[in-house]
């Protein structure tokens, strides 16, 4: 990789340095802020104890975005955020400026770009996803365009503050789910115990990293054609996927084979209930690109019975532990199976030890 | 460009198309490696496949930083026949100013396709689709302005920080400054992985946890308070004149997790002792009630995604530490050395350290970092009677 | 009587004493036996050491019943050689009226120790301390008399039920006539134990669970209701007016686990969709609420304590039954059946219901017995897809 | 065992019938009663829908009862309750009579023979206990005399209605845990493995059985002087005890190192929250026959706290779920230490995954 006319040593930095990308009216009050409010969709004004404001106005991208796109969001702060700008964790990018005139102006602006303005309270912010076919070596899906036809339906949501509280989606290619937990996540499933390709494995794989992988010891060692390779136990295969990240002959994608599921109640925020992990409340859902519309369907059914009938403040997973999973199961159509039973570690956990009950 | 009739249909609708995006980008710059990565797209959303596989690329020096892919179907599609993506670490925060910006725009135009993910999951910008020749340059000029790769492999990973004292009011420390010192301190793990496997930090300001530290990462670093929460009175009385008390009870008192605050002749009461900061009733009210004055961090640690175990949330490990002045942060170094170290020693290859924690024994753990039991760390005591203690 | 100065500090104090009760009995009769019991009891006292061993006594045809103990320590202390224990099962609900107890006590005098407990855990007159050759006849008499021996053993056991809509207005079921049925259908199973070990029934005619069915017993049988709480709104209004809104929002809204209730102008409204018929607010305002007029059973199991896995609470496993008619107690007990088959075909030695379910999997239960899925059987579908389905 | 000269032919009737030994009230107002008060301590009064009223007046006894006492337990209900009483689940005797003015006199009777009224409503009632030394073949201690001194010290709570919730206590002559899962529970805790008994073990013991009853694999078969016999993996060993039920030379038990366990929180009830186990709280007390004084004094410490600080309904686990676990320790004197973290199956889900902290 050296080349041996290069001139410049390399300095070990590690993250950019923070200082000089925040906004003047921020860097004075920084770390004195008092409280905030939410003037309008998408819009935050932030008040500080020595009475200063700023206002932060919000707007989706595609995350897949490309170096002209951000130097539209550049000319966007150079006009109306002093130059200064910032994303969010969920791939939004925000403006934050204290002049509450530029408000309207720059939001003006940001939709004629094609940017929507929204993503704050209680509204269906970006997803958080995934790199799918576009980039991974081991995806069943594309994210971003699942992605993409989620939210042009959900564009209203994304820009009203109609829902009882703040949602959070992900959207993940393989069962790793690099998108992580959130209130409703879209995630392959893979259905089928890997096909070993064993020509391939003889040259690819490093065989024993291969069955330590398996959780379950479902690999064994075995000898194919003469060449040592690998067999699985497909009776104890859980199709959980993780010899394919150690061993690309552990063919465990397939065009049909290779599903989605939904998953609903994650949480990582503390307040209220605990964080909680999600749970499956769908499977099987085929993966079917350009539009996946069995999947923004299911999302989008959650989503109206959660807006309907959740209280104020209640994220998804704590309006289900209210009306309980019989009725969301009801309100939203999708059916209970005993898939849906745990099986795994720590299963006798999530029993009803209890004669709690719902009809 | 080529036809590509799947992927045009990702451009209808009214959300911003990553499509579209691309489109305009290839039209402008004509570079063909980014109609070869349209083409191979398409050819995915058709046989629903994907066709990268990975490869060993990096920058002098490093081990990791860059994701490298070669294509599959070179003989069908040869443009894209490399479509490396470099990690970049933003500064914490995710705060650019648009000088910042254009840079890392003008000198990714010129070595690369242009595609910038902002951001990755775990904190990076992602800059997608570069060959393999013009990596270091790329790099080297990046690096000219202060930009530096990101984590991958077996190592310290980029970090993520919520906007927090930056522009927040439940902000309890300064994450954007100890983001920095501590992905400084192991900026040559970051590029040279050698551990067990990977390891992230998170930083969010308080439990409200804007960076979903408790499950995206094994260091998970959230703020918190240790006095009681400040009650600014009039305010109190004022959102109750405003919203009414069967909201005050439906809304605040109702939803406290430990019913630490009561109903007094319709006013509020908070027992400061049963709080367990989750912070709710701070966030309905945050002009009347804010973090107390004695602020610091808890550490999580474990916190990870299914993969082999399940999903598995951080667990509270350290319940408080100061975080306001340089030896705070050393201190806290420090102690994340000894966690690695206690890793490296009793790890397997391939197993995150809160799997590590869980099957080496929670007790085990603290005792071999030399970190004090303390109840918090736990939800509740054992229900069985199956252990041998030293006596 | 041998001089027992440790146990004679169990004189002390207010509470009645069982040394007092044994001691006034051993003077009153003479029997060796009771001397024996207490100079050993004494000899424990001091070593610190237990001195019984099990053996094999039963009565004609019966496999199981009787308790045996032989004494470790029969060269010093012979009178006490022998001190087997006959479990008796009491009427249901533990009802008495003084003949039965009378005439118990009688025959029990004339061929035991004239010990009695009252009662055992799993809820039998425990008549303890009777040589082997005296157990039939005595068992005899008593059977002469309505009463027969209860369970031990790898069989069916003994049940418990609480007093039910004997004297108790939350009373969801008629759990003495089903105890009764139950207990009268295992019968033989009960006295001769064939199964992998034992399991127990327990009859709780409401959440409140009074026998502690939900831990201690494998197949719980538990009132429940289908329908809204019923509510006497006068009654509600007078229980907030001498108690004030306060209490109620402290005492009942607040401790609904569902938040189910909430305040509304003052007064107080049940979601009865969210109710989960924990109890609680009928138990606080008995006079205002009842349980729903649909009633009948849920039906939980693999409750057991600690024993090699740990204190396993039992799952509910059939969310309702009616309960009303002979035809129901018939259709539960055919259930039961089902379930004990494949438990038996399923099960190893030495496991519970409870761990063979845990061990075999709650689904794969389900399909062998043929019970349907319900959202009902678990506290939440999994949170990992680690699964192979049949699709 | 057959007796030849038997002319009795054994009926299996199971259960002794009920009907006859419910009071005329009773039968007449089965299953339409209204509702309940508890005038005063060890008293309940039920109101049927008929406007028949039933008081029940409730007494402790020892358990351990003889044919005295029963018989004068017989005479009361003869003269107060028609001839009619039951006990209830925690060995307390109860007479019940529609006729008001026989409740006072009754009690008087009753107290003077020695039976405290009381164990009703929001009070510590007569506590679930075990066999112990005087009938148990695996005993390590002596449950009635654990109970009879703890009760000594509570005799007050026992008769007024002084706590925040009703309290259930439960003592255990071992690990095994007969007398259940309680509010508090006072629980024999094995310290060290078993001694193997080589000698006793060939004439007793069916090895297979020992081996299979350890739930962490610690016993293997052995040779000891040319005779098979087991021997135990002492590192891996989690002195459960499981190994003395099914074998009697695997002596776990010691006059100095079978010690005593404090347990709270345990609920069975599903009013509130659902039921939960209990939890440790010290460990390592000494058995310290006839009067066990560290343990009640460790009883009484966590009586004294809950009924300071807690809430009306809270039982002792809601009470702590509430002040914390912190708390509780720091009220009542005990230490939380290392071996109170959960090592077990499913050590993972009592793990504090969540900021929630107190201090
Ligand atoms: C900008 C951002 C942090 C950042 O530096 O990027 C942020 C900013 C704020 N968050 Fe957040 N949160 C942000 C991601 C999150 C996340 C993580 C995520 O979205 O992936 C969480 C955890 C989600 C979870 O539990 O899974 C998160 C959980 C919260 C909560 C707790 C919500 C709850 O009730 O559970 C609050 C409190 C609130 O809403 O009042 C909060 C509150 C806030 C406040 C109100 C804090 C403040 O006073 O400034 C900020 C405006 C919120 C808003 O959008 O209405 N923020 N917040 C992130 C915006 C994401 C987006 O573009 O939509
Ligand atoms: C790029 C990114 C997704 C994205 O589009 O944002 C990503 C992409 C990959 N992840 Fe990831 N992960 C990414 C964030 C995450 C996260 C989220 C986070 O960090 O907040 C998680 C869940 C949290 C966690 O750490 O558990 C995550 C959990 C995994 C795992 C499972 C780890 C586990 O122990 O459970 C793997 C598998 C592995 O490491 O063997 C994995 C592996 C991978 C690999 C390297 C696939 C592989 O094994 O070859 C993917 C490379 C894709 C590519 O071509 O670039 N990725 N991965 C994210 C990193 C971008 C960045 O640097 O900013
Ligand atoms: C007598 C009694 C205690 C008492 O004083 O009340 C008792 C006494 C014994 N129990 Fe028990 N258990 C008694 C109720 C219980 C209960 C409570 C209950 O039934 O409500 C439990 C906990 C609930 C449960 O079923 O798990 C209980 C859980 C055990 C266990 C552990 C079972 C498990 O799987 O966890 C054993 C061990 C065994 O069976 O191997 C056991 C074993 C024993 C043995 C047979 C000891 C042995 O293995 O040799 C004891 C005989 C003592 C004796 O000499 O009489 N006993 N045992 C109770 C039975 C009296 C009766 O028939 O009314
Ligand atoms: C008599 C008895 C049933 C029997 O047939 O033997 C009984 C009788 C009643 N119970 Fe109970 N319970 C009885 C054992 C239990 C048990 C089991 C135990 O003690 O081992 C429990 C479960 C304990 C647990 O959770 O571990 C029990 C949990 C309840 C509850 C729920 C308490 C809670 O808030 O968690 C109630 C509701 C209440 O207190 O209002 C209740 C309520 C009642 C009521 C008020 C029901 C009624 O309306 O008649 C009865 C009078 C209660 C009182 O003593 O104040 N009963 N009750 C038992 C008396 C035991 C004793 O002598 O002290
Ligand atoms: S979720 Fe799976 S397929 Fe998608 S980017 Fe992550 S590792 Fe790759
Ligand atoms: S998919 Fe998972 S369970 Fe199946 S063989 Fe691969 S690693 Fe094992
Ligand atoms: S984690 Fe807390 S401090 Fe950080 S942005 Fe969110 S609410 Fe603010
Ligand atoms: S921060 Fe949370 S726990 Fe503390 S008082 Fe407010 S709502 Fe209750
Ligand atoms: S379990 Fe229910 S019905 Fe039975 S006595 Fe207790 S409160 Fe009454
Ligand atoms: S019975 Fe329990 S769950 Fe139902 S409304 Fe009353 S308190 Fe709530
Ligand atoms: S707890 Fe143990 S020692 Fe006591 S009676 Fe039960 S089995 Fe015997
Ligand atoms: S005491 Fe328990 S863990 Fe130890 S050898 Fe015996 S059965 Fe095994």
């Amino acid at each position: 990789m050296s080349s041996p006319e290069r001139t410049w040593k390399t300095i070990e930095s590690g993250p950019h340095t923070y200082q000089e990308a925040l906004h003047p009216v921020v860097r004075k009050n920084y770390g004195k802020w008092k409280y905030h409010e939410i003037p309008r969709p998408g819009v935050l004004k932030h008040v500080a104890e020595s009475g200063d404001a700023i206002y932060t106005v919000r707007a989706g991208t595609p995350r897949q975005d490309t170096v002209d796109m951000v130097r539209r969001l550049c000319e966007i702060a150079d006009r109306f955020s002093d130059g200064h700008l910032r994303f969010t964790v969920r791939n939004n990018v925000e403006f934050l400026t204290p002049n509450p005139d530029n408000v309207e102006p720059m939001i003006k602006e940001l939709e004629s770009m094609g940017f929507p303005v929204g993503g704050a309270g209680n509204c269906v912010s970006s997803v958080s996803h995934t790199q799918g076919w576009l980039h991974c070596d081991i995806p069943a899906t594309d994210a971003s365009g699942v992605v993409k036809s989620m939210m042009d339906t959900l564009y209203h949501e994304f820009k009203h503050m109609e829902m009882p509280n703040k949602v959070r989606l992900s959207t993940s290619c393989c069962s790793i789910n690099c998108g992580g937990q959130a209130d409703i996540a879209v995630v392959v499933k893979h259905t089928r115990p890997p096909r070993i390709n064993h020509e391939h494995l003889s040259m690819v794989c490093e065989l024993p990293k291969a069955v330590a992988r398996c959780p379950v010891a479902a690999i064994r060692p075995t000898v194919v054609d003469g060449k040592r390779s690998l067999m699985v136990d497909e009776a104890k295969c859980i199709c959980c996927g993780a010899c394919f990240g150690a061993c690309p002959a552990m063919e465990i994608n397939h065009p049909e084979h290779s599903k989605f599921a939904i998953w609903v109640g994650g949480k990582n925020s503390n307040a209220r209930s605990k964080p909680s992990t999600m749970s499956i409340v769908a499977h099987n859902l085929p993966n079917n690109p350009p539009r996946w519309p069995e999947v923004t369907d299911a999302v989008g059914r959650i989503l109206t019975a959660y807006k309907a009938g959740g209280r104020p403040w209640e994220r998804v997973g704590e309006w289900i532990n209210r009306i309980g999973w019989k009725r969301f199961f009801e309100e939203t159509g999708l059916t209970f199976d005993e898939d849906m039973i745990d099986s795994y570690r720590h299963a006798r956990t999530t029993f009803n030890q209890s004669a709690h009950v719902r009809f | 460009l080529n036809p590509t009739p799947m992927l045009d249909e990702l451009e209808n609708g009214p959300w911003p198309s990553f499509v579209g995006g691309f489109k305009e980008l290839a039209e402008r710059t004509k570079k063909p490696m980014l109609r070869g990565v349209m083409d191979q797209l398409e050819y995915s959303y058709n046989t629903k496949m994907g066709y990268w596989k990975g490869g060993l690329v990096t920058v002098d020096g490093y081990g990791a930083g860059v994701i490298t892919r070669y294509s599959m179907i070179k003989d069908k599609i040869p443009e894209a026949s490399e479509f490396h993506t470099m990690r970049i670490q933003p500064a914490p925060g995710l705060h650019y100013n648009t000088e910042m910006l254009r840079e890392l725009c003008d000198i990714w135009e010129e070595y690369g396709s242009g595609i910038i993910t902002l951001h990755g999951q775990t904190g990076d910008i992602m800059l997608q689709g570069i060959e393999q020749d013009k990596v270091q340059e790329c790099f080297d000029r990046l690096n000219e302005k202060g930009w530096d790769l990101g984590g991958a492999g077996a190592g310290m990973r980029t970090a993520v920080s919520c906007a927090g004292p930056a522009r927040c009011e439940q902000a309890c420390y300064d994450n954007l400054e100890l983001h920095l010192h501590a992905l400084r301190h192991f900026v040559s793990q970051l590029h040279r992985p050698e551990w067990n496997y990977k390891i992230k930090f998170k930083f969010s300001a308080c439990p409200n946890d804007c960076t979903n530290a408790i499950m995206r990462s094994d260091l998970a670093v959230i703020g918190t308070w240790k006095d009681a929460i400040q009650v600014e009175e009039p305010a109190v009385k004022e959102w109750i004149e405003k919203n009414g008390v069967d909201a005050l009870v439906n809304q605040v008192i109702n939803l406290c997790p430990t019913r630490a605050i009561s109903l007094e002749n319709g006013g509020m009461k908070i027992e400061s002792r049963d709080c367990v900061r989750c912070m709710h009733c701070l966030n309905v009210m945050p002009k009347a009630l804010s973090p107390g004055k004695e602020r610091g961090i808890s550490l999580l640690m474990g916190g990870k995604n299914t993969l082999k175990v399940g999903v598995n949330m951080g667990s509270l490990i350290i319940p408080f530490m100061k975080m306001e002045t340089e030896e705070d942060r050393e201190a806290f170094m420090e102690l994340v050395e000894e966690i690695i170290d206690w890793w490296d020693d009793n790890g397997l290859d391939h197993e995150r350290i809160g799997e590590s924690i869980e099957r080496v024994g929670l007790k085990q753990f603290l005792e071999g970092v030399g970190i004090d039991v303390d109840i918090n760390q736990v939800a509740r005591p054992r229900d069985n009677p199956y252990f041998k203690a030293k006596y």
